[in-house]
């Protein structure tokens, strides 16, 4: 580990200030190998390929076979012996290619990584970071497109974040890795090749609660990740119809930030809940239950869903983009809430 | 008559034509890739024509395939036209999958093609039940089950092949050992590159056959099969072999030297086997250039197909995902 | 298989009139492996050992191990052998021993069994049951406690039972069988020593529909498997405090019975949503959400849910009882909705 | 002075001892779990203590161990007090796992005992994680991990070796091969019996240990283990035992026969040993029924401990879901 400690303490590169969602991910993961040697970087083709998604393109140039390790088609061992790492005092950052392939890691997630804290009576934390790749949109038909972020927050023990923005994309990261407990992260695909702009030290951004991306007083629509584009193109249309759309970034699925959504609801009485998950047993309908319990009384419409339609992704393009929430579908549900049926 | 090569021209000319098909039929697919008439994930199997082409011919038609998401080869060797796959990768009804699947999941059944799955080891289970159904019902047939050397490494791998050999059931189980998954070389996956080994710890026959030389596999798969087909249980083929291209059409070629593609390309499948074919006076320039001119042909014929074909209606998006009209 | 032929044109067995849970399920095994020659029976210790819950005891006698097969430690792959069987034409009932180690089988679930229809165009029907036990409440721990039944019901492409009553546990096999698509059928583990009457032939048992358990004016309970019980005993206890409670059993969780939840909203216009998951991301959220889509403006009181505590279990039984929805609690908050806050 | 057992009397006592503590502290939760004073899952060890306490001698303290839902010999022989996992079975705060885990999930950190853990082979990828962290360290420490022959059937099994083995790190697996997992006996699990040849399609060094004879798990455990520290990568010890009780409380035992068991009954790692011992005048009548009378004592007062113990106040139930005052 003697030459990735030596690159540990080299001074880091500035940062620009505008960048891509992928820029973004891959100078988190720097700088957290920079910054604590116990932070090591493990996954399939995280290294000599330079990431399924060229995330961590020239990390192992920098810090090593060691630290930015490529593993086998193992889902479940290297998971697994992430946990294990992780209990064993390192800081592992465990990349799964895709969401796809993590369910092969589902038993090491739920039945060690957020169970052991609590089995053991308090004595194993596993301050583990796990990274994956998730969301439609790009063709890759029904294997390759789940939208899983939404029922993994349906597991105690586990945090679940998932950065819309390139900001959050930069520093998530740090706070994650801080976490003495498991956090997953979820990068939705068609994010990375976004640009925007990284605050130069993320002071602002933490993983427990969401964002108001954009203000508005007649309606709000509640979002995260890959559909936050959309939602807020869906703002700038219903704008032109003289509805004022309130943005709300959830950006942290587990723990919900309950405050923020009873804050929303008490500004606009109507609301509508986006994402990318098959709509029964969604994160929005988490969210529309508990607006029910949270904020009844102030509703003065029921709460819409605009979600994926619950079929395997097709590959066909015009029907993939028929099953996905888009602004058009987004807009009515928004007008429906304000103008009635 | 036989030759050197043991076969006859009209076989050894099946075997050159399949093998070609499968190579002249992705060539059109990179382009038409860049023209975006082809999206999402595309794994080409040029440079391994020889093992799907020769594997293939152990199976008669009532023996079931299973493959990976690099199958075009598979699904053309197996006798799925070439119109049907390519108006599946356009998005078309008319599709193998009716563009439901795309290139990684071709799928037809009534030709015991059970795709195109795009999780790597995950197809070797079904492989497993598919030979179940057949030994409870006492059909002697084979299901043939192609993989990735990096499936190996998979959890999957391991209890299909414990429970294949446990029941004696008729699996052919094809490793194509191309070296690489992804960007990852056995060497950085397996601690023990020996494939066949994996399988001798499952008491399974297993040996390995040059991937690049189609008679060498067709000889092999066909002992394999036939055995397997006799009762003695799964066997296990390590296909050693080497794709000339990227793993999909956004791999950088990072972890590979131009020049170790370029010594591959010297054992090229389809040049190797036309020149022995030359040489036994099989084939001739002209043969292959009418072969050539005969694939191009269906090729047109395919691409023209896949462009005239329709979309299925989005009103129908929620259809397959349950059975219809027997609730 | 020419030994098993036999035994199933054998005359089948009559069956008593009151039986357990348990003789329920095996009867229901029994019938169907009688009935048709394609089905069998295959799962970790389901054979010799008698099946862990002795559901499938004797079975292997009678119709030998070609038909009720035991298979080695490997979740994945003898699921995935099941979906293949299918495909192969025969109608296996896949057994995986609990919920909990159903994790392991995931990927085969939802990337094959779920998806193969949809991504081959309609060609690859899988008509496949697995059977599994689920739930808590037996001091089983952290890794064997889980609930997930309200999760799976989250992917399209399955069809997803609760029996919760004997009559269910025998009845719904059957129709689960000759379903051409996958169906997954959850027992919960507390139910296995209930007893209860058996109707002679089933009829009026399908799956597709919910149940009313016991009707009621004041508001409505809904719940499903091992919950059941529980609610029963509120409503029983409500009644003597004058609340009327209609207990619905949801009895089928994908696809869900929008018309029963509709009409007993309709009946009752308050409900309190009971089940044994973890409450974030529960079902209930997803009933819930469908009361608020659906029957927003006929409700006189927020919807509640009563579910399990967000931990995973605990051993100690004063805490495992505290995690989990009982009566006391579904009795306080059928309360609320009644008489508020 | 050592003996012809290679042992000094001290140690042979040590053995014995902590062989008896496991056997009786077993035999008094049985009636306990009648008591229902225990409930839940509940496995005992009766038959294979010599694998534990054989194999614990090759640890010392700043070694880790990975445990199965069958482990109460484990932690004893680890060095956890009996008081504390008795307490932890009634489901007291004074518990290891202060009663959130129970029978199947004692754990101590200090001692680096990570577990207890109820899915099959779900423990082994914790262990080869632990033995990385050590590894990147540059720690010269073994992780053992003790799971039964039914976990080889598991893909996560085959690919925790090989990782392992790949990566080179310090894991000991102890594969506790008594013959059945559940009802279902290793020949209907597994196509291939021997299991050290699985170790081998990983190039793993691997052998089998009479699992019944307390100095050959020690002999064998110890050469092992001090490969795995010298940095040889991980080692594969398959130790044959048998479980002379029900799998759990609930398994009627349809699966063997009594003459099966009463065989391997007299086979008695403990009785063996003691006649052993007996025959070389390491210990005498006396000195067993001394030794007996000590754990006697160290159970009652195990048991007064649990008794006395307390309740997590309910109000607690959500604590340890994550961790506190960190965040
Ligand atoms: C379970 C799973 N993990 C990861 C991937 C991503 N992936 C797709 S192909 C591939 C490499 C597979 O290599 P190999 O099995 O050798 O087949 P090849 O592509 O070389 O034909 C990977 C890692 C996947 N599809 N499934
Ligand atoms: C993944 C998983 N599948 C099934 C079970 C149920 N189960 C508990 S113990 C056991 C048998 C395990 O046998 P083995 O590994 O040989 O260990 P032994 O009990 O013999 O010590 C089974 C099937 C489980 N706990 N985990
Ligand atoms: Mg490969
Ligand atoms: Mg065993």
């Amino acid at each position: 580990m003697t030459a990735s400690i030596a690159a540990a303490l080299s001074p880091d590169v500035a940062e620009p200030a505008t960048t891509t969602y992928r820029e973004a991910c891959r100078a988190a993961l720097r700088a957290a190998l920079l910054a604590d040697e116990r932070v090591f970087l493990m996954g399939e083709d995280v290294g000599r390929y330079g990431g399924c998604f060229a995330v961590s393109k020239g990390l192992l140039d920098e810090f090593g076979p060691e630290r930015v390790r490529d593993t086998p088609l193992s889902e479940s061992a290297f998971v697994g012996a992430g946990i294990g790492a992780a209990l064993g005092g390192l800081r592992p950052i465990v990349e799964i290619m895709t969401v796809n392939f993590s369910l092969l890691a589902l038993d090491q997630i739920m039945n060690n990584a957020a169970t052991l804290l609590h089995m053991s009576g308090g004595q194993c934390a596993v301050p583990l970071v796990i990274r994956m790749t998730t969301g439609a949109g790009r063709q890759l038909a029904a294997q390759h497109s789940h939208s899983l972020e939404g029922w993994y927050a349906h597991i105690p023990g586990i945090r679940v974040l998932t950065p819309a923005t390139v900001d959050d994309a930069r520093w998530m990261l740090g706070p994650a890795l801080a976490d003495p407990d498991p956090v997953l992260i979820f990068e939705h695909g068609s994010l990375y090749n976004a640009s925007g702009v990284v605050s130069p030290d993320g002071s602002g951004i933490d993983i427990a609660r969401a964002a108001v991306r954009r203000p508005g007083r007649d309606v709000s629509i509640v979002t995260y990740g890959g559909t936050l584009p959309h939602c807020l193109d869906a703002a700038v249309r219903l704008a032109d119809e003289g509805i004022e759309a309130e943005v709300v970034d959830l950006r942290v699925l587990r723990p919900l930030d309950d405050a923020a959504i009873r804050a929303t609801v008490a500004r606009t009485h109507r609301v509508v809940v986006v994402d990318e998950g098959w709509r029964s047993g969604s994160i929005s309908a988490e969210v529309s239950a508990r607006i029910m319990e949270q904020s009844f009384w102030e509703l003065d419409a029921p709460v819409e869903r605009v979600c994926s339609a619950e079929v395997p992704m097709p590959y066909a393009r015009h029907l993939e983009e028929a099953a996905l929430p888009r602004a058009p579908a987004i807009v009515a549900a928004a007008r429906r809430t304000v103008r009635g049926g | 008559m036989t030759t050197g090569l043991g076969i006859d021209a009209v076989h050894g000319e099946h075997l050159l034509r399949e093998m070609l098909r499968i190579r002249r039929f992705e060539e059109r697919c990179v382009e038409l890739y860049s023209e975006t008439k082809i999206r999402g994930f595309m794994h080409l199997y040029i440079g391994e024509e020889a093992v799907a082409v020769g594997a293939m011919q152990a199976l008669t038609a009532d023996d079931a395939v299973v493959a990976t998401y690099r199958e075009h080869g598979h699904a053309l060797a197996r006798g799925l036209p070439a119109a049907e796959i390519m108006a599946e990768m356009f998005g078309k009804a008319e599709g193998s999958s009716r563009g439901r699947g795309g290139s990684m999941h071709i799928f037809d059944v009534g030709r015991r093609f059970y795709g195109g799955n795009a999780i790597v080891g995950g197809a070797l289970p079904l492989a497993v039940g598919l030979a179940l159904a057949d030994a409870l019902a006492g059909r002697p047939r084979v299901t043939a089950c192609f993989f990735g050397e990096g499936a190996v490494a998979e959890g999957e791998f391991h209890e299909s092949l414990n429970l294949a050999a446990l029941w004696n059931l008729p699996v052919l189980f094809c490793c194509e050992n191309n070296l690489y998954a992804m960007g990852t070389r056995l060497e950085r996956a397996e601690s023990e590159v020996d494939l066949t080994l994996k399988a001798a710890a499952y008491e399974m026959p297993a040996w390995p056959v040059d991937g690049m030389d189609v008679l060498a596999v067709e000889r092999a798969a066909g002992a394999a099969a036939s055995s397997v087909r006799a009762g003695a249980g799964p066997h296990f083929l390590e296909l050693r072999t080497y794709r000339f291209r990227a793993h999909s059409m956004y791999d950088p070629e990072l972890y590979r030297t131009k020049a170790e593609v370029e010594e591959w390309k010297e054992r090229d499948p389809i040049g190797g086997f036309v020149a022995r074919l030359g040489a036994e006076r099989l084939v001739d320039d002209a043969r292959v250039a009418a072969i050539e001119a005969e694939i191009a042909a269906e090729l047109d014929a395919a691409i023209a197909f896949a462009e005239a074909g329709t979309e299925e209606p989005v009103e129908d998006l929620e259809r397959f995902v349950y059975s219809e009209g027997v609730r």
